[in-house]
């Protein structure tokens, strides 16, 4: 018979106890961000989607070895390149150099993982991380992005 | 057309509309709470305050197809939501919210109120399984035993209170205790020296009685989905919506009457309504408060409750207080 | 409570549970044989997200293979890529400088902490109380902004490398932490009296879900969820790897076999792991975070290598039989959820369907992780 | 009597008595239908349905005849528990929903005919052979006088109040254990 009074009091006292504690909460500040309304700062090491970074010139610093794409575990990072004839002066005189400039730098990003190999494997500090995370869409295209074309909007 | 007919129709009128008003603004103050309890604001997009809100909740209902899944028993599963939001209705009509707000004051009141909430839990037996879904017929069976043994413990301390009373209208029960809280029903006196178990006790058995948690073994969403109304969309699960807040502010209504001294102010100054809405009011805040405090109990640890705990103890009560009513 | 009536043949119904549920949390799907609210028979149907990450494993190198494990188990991410690099660094030779070693133990430390937090508000959520799980996700958000200054990402993190980690910790790292173990003991303190002490919730777990230690062995459960039927095993302990040997820490065992000695067992790891972070910090060695002398190419030596790792949801071993080649002959993964689960249609015979769920929700089922 | 004398005496259709013959046929509608539908119904639980609704319409006449006490005890007893003692008990029991196609009772076909419109005539005769006088209103019919009248002058039908409520309680368990052992 004790026992079964025990029983209901400590019962009883528990739900007191849990009560209590959300009484306290309910005064306390609201926590969380009204996401349209209010947004977060990015951390600085925040991995978005990749993009092109450039030169001084504006120009992508990319020099289209493919290091990147050969890393991407997804293969979700196509690029292409032609060959460029340039002129240079050395010691006086004109020579004719060959260059690979980059013509296309698509990321398919529906299959990305945002692993950050490509970024890792880049010898040349070509690609980096954007800090874009609204990325919402009803349509598949919208996420091929064509990383040059977003470069020179960049700039313009 | 005679007057009393016309009374009569204005009183319902304005129950349902109290219902409706309620059950919609209910919603969104169970929201906000939840809200605030949780640190997170609830809904604040919907006008000021996310007050608007309620109505586009009620638009959005209003506006789906109503979908009645193949196979169900199309009859009974139309009429158990309205068989929910009934009873609600017929039982504003006899509450007294003031010394003269009243649609019909009666004698049994209080059996009245009883009555037709017997009603409910048939709306219930009938929706989850007139809807063809296992998970409904589950939570019909659970919800109707539980609303059975709850409505033993919830009746006996009734007849506590209207041995002490004498009287089974709800006008007579808020009268006799007016006059300061030191006459209110709830505080112990000689004739009745456990009433506040017996409040506790009532207040256990309106909450499982409206489905609330801890008590939702009906709709117990981690188990069952959504219970008895896991196939209503639309209005029909709209109704059964209204219908669980009417029920709860009936419920918050009767403990108020029945032990807070109804309208009575707590110093015996100036009785009005506006002391009934507030006592009902933070009844409910209670309410919801326990919701978003407490875990769901298990069916058996529901029925152990009432039966072993319960009603020993209001029995208990019951043989005391009449043995001291007839001492003092 | 067990079925006290022998059950007919003919009188029971079949109930599907899952794969849209919301006692599975996730795409599991169980399909129950039901006499009343008793359950007769279980049985667990897999693969609605079976995504052959053993095969990736098999036609992709080393390195690529890596965003892959952590999103096995997206809640405990860490402790899967732990595991990989480990197997990978082992078959290699590859040396992980000790700076490394301890950022990896402290970060793993923290995922276990965010897991069963959510773990902890899922359950309780399983149980019908809302509340809990908003204040778990809450500080749980503190973990995972720390990690995600770190490591860039809040869920599925790719952070770890063969020999060592992406980049090193940031200057913020070690004050945030140190701020987050005296409010995260704060929190655990308000979970015991909101949740742990109360009278209902221990009405629910208490005696219920009972698995025997027997049955642990049998099914291969590791983790809590052995560790709460009173088999004393941790690989941490028994098979230590990385820096372990050097915390202090203990490995609660309960020996209830019920679903609350389960709660119990990872309510107590929290606290353990906040124990292991405060001494990661305090010995928190300076140096590089990748050797010196790193190869390439990944390309282990012929053989066969395991590594088994403790995540928060139990015993993870990873298999990689090599050919010398650039990808790894077979990848195995063994993951603990999946033992842990297929307890579930043995011992939830005879229970009612509340407390095989909640006996479910005990389990801390991530079902990504099972079907792999 | 003369059915054509009462109609020409009976009261507008919009005065208050009027009103309240069109409520009483309304409620002896609702107990004929609801009767009408536990009988006829395929399913059982439809048939408790009926009979809830058979009920309710007789309770509305315990409460149009001034008894409110009754009325709301017929709700809270028929309705409240007997109605979900039966659905409890059909729930229980063995799932087929199927009609029975078994052989018919002697009760069916021409002789059930014969034997409905014998009580119908017999209980019709009586009705309009009977002289209804309007009764003084002994009391009001508050709980008091109930009360003291139940336990003075019908004692014994008080009793017999719970007999039907153990009799209800009994057949649920039958039905049920017949489910279990079959």
């Amino acid at each position: 018979m004790g026992a079964y009074f025990s029983e209901i009091f400590r019962g009883l006292q528990s739900l007191a106890i849990g009560m209590g504690i959300t009484f306290r909460e309910f005064f306390k500040p609201v926590v969380t961000v009204s996401y349209p309304m209010e947004t977060l700062k990015m951390s600085a090491r925040y991995r978005g989607h990749i993009e092109l970074v450039e030169d001084e010139k504006g120009q992508p610093k990319c020099v289209a070895c493919g290091m990147c794409q050969r890393a991407c575990p997804s293969g979700c990072i196509s690029l292409a390149s032609e060959s460029v004839e340039y002129e240079v002066e050395e010691k006086g005189e004109t020579k004719t150099k060959k260059k690979k400039v980059l013509t296309k730098y698509n990321l398919n990003f529906t299959t990305c993982s945002l692993c950050g190999q490509c970024v890792e494997n880049c010898s040349f500090g070509a690609i980096d991380f954007s800090k874009e995370y609204n990325l919402a869409s009803s349509r598949k295209e919208d996420f091929h992005f064509d990383l040059l074309q977003r470069l020179k909007e960049r700039n313009s | 057309m005679s007057l009393t007919v016309l009374n009569a129709i204005i009183a319902v009128v304005i129950a349902i509309g109290f219902a409706a008003l309620n059950a919609a603004y209910l919603v969104w103050a169970e929201r906000r709470g939840a809200g605030r309890i949780q640190r997170r604001p609830g809904p604040n997009v919907n006008g000021p305050l996310g007050l608007l809100q309620p109505l586009a909740d009620g638009a959005k209902l209003m506006t789906k197809q109503l979908m009645i899944p193949g196979g169900a028993d199309k009859a009974l599963f139309m009429v158990a939501p309205v068989l929910a939001m009934a009873p609600a209705i017929m039982s504003f009509v006899t509450i007294p919210f003031s010394d003269v707000i009243v649609a019909k004051s009666m004698d049994v009141g209080v059996l009245m109120i009883f009555a037709f909430a017997s009603l409910g839990s048939m709306s219930i037996l009938f929706a989850g399984w007139s809807s063809r879904n296992k998970y409904g017929v589950m939570a019909s069976v659970r919800a109707v035993s539980q609303a059975i043994s709850y409505e033993v413990p919830m009746l006996i301390t009734v007849i506590t209170i209207v041995m002490m009373t004498g009287s089974m209208n709800l006008h007579d029960l808020a009268v006799s205790q007016a006059g300061g809280f030191w006459h209110w029903n709830i505080i112990p006196s000689l004739a009745s020296p456990l009433m506040p178990v017996s409040f506790l006790i009532f207040f256990i058995c309106s909450l499982a009685e409206t489905n609330r948690a801890p008590f939702d073994l009906g709709e117990a969403e981690s188990e069952l989905v959504a219970g008895f109304h896991t196939e209503y969309g639309s209005m029909g699960f709209g109704l059964f919506f209204m219908g669980e807040y009417a029920n709860i502010v009936i419920g918050a209504s009767l403990i108020t009457i029945l032990f807070l001294g109804g309208w009575g102010c707590p110093f015996g100054l100036f009785p009005s309504v506006f002391w009934f809405l507030l006592k009902i009011y933070l009844l409910i805040a209670t309410f919801i408060w326990i919701r978003w405090t407490f875990p769901r109990t298990t069916i058996y640890g529901l029925l152990n409750l009432s039966w072993k705990i319960l009603i020993p103890i209001s029995l208990f009560n019951l043989l005391l207080t009449a043995g001291l009513l007839k001492v003092f | 409570m067990s079925a006290p009536i022998h059950i007919q043949p003919g009188e029971t119904f079949t109930l599907n549970v899952g794969p849209q549920h919301p006692a599975t949390h996730g795409v599991l799907r169980v399909k129950l044989e039901m006499d009343g609210e008793y359950i007769v028979h279980a049985e667990t149907v897999l693969g609605y997200i079976h995504r052959m990450h053993e095969l990736m494993g098999e036609n992709r190198t080393y390195p690529q293979v890596l965003p892959n494990l952590s999103r096995l188990d997206y809640l405990g991410a860490l402790g899967y890529t732990h595991g990989h690099v480990l197997a990978v660094e082992r078959a290699s030779g590859i040396e992980v400088p000790e700076r490394a070693e301890y950022i990896r133990a402290i970060t793993v430390e923290m995922n276990r902490i965010a897991s069963h937090l959510f773990w902890f508000g899922a359950f309780v959520m399983d149980l019908g109380g809302f509340t809990p799980l908003m204040y778990a996700i809450q500080d749980r958000e503190y973990i995972l902004d720390i990690l995600e200054r770190v490591t860039g990402s809040r869920l599925t993190y790719c952070y770890y490398r063969f020999g060592g980690l992406y980049n090193d910790i940031d200057d913020e790292f070690i004050p945030a932490t140190k701020a987050f173990i005296p409010r995260m003991r704060e929190s655990l303190k308000k979970y015991d009296a909101l949740v742990t002490g109360n009278i209902i919730l221990q009405k629910r777990l208490k005696d219920i879900g009972p698995l025997s230690k027997e049955l642990c062995r049998k099914y291969g459960a590791t983790g809590p969820v052995a560790r709460g039927s009173g088999i004393d095993f941790d690989v941490r302990k028994n098979e230590p790897y990385s820096v372990y040997p050097e915390f202090d820490f203990d490995i609660p065992v309960y020996h209830e076999c019920d679903s609350f000695a389960r709660y119990k067992v990872r309510m107590d790891e929290m606290e353990q792991s906040l124990r292991i972070i405060e001494q990661g910090l305090e010995k928190l060695p300076d140096g590089p975070i990748m050797p010196a002398k790193k190869p390439k190419l990944i390309k282990p030596p012929a053989g066969d290598y395991y590594q088994a790792v403790e995540t928060a949801r139990g015993s993870f071993g990873i298999r990689i039989v090599s050919d010398g080649g650039k990808n790894a002959y077979r990848f195995k993964l063994r993951s603990p959820t999946y033992s842990n689960m297929h307890l579930f249609d043995e011992a939830c015979e005879g229970m009612l369907i509340m407390d095989a769920l909640a006996l479910m929700g005990s389990l801390d089922l991530v079902i990504p992780e099972i079907d792999r | 009597m003369n059915p054509t004398v009462a109609l020409s005496q009976a009261p507008g259709l919009l005065t208050a008595d009027g009103l309240a013959g069109v409520v009483f046929l309304i409620m002896l509608a609702t107990t004929i239908i609801g009767g009408i539908i536990a009988c006829n119904a395929e399913r059982l639980v439809r048939a408790v349905a009926g009979l809830i609704v058979c009920f309710i319409g007789v309770a509305a006449m315990y409460y149009y005849l001034n008894s409110p006490f009754v009325a709301m005890m017929q709700m809270l007893i028929y309705v409240g528990a007997v109605c979900i003692t039966i659905a409890f008990a059909i729930m229980l029991a063995s799932p087929e929903e199927n009609k029975k196609h078994g052989p018919a009772g002697p009760l069916s076909g021409p002789l059930g005919i014969v034997t409905a419109g014998l009580v119908t005539f017999g209980m019709g005769a009586m009705a309009l052979k009977t002289d209804f006088i309007p009764m003084p209103k002994i009391n009001m019919g508050t709980v008091e006088n109930i009360g003291v009248e139940l336990l003075t002058t019908y004692s014994m039908v008080f009793e017999l109040v719970s007999i039907v409520l153990l009799i209800s309680i009994i057949g649920a368990l039958v039905i049920a254990r017949q489910g279990r052992s079959k």
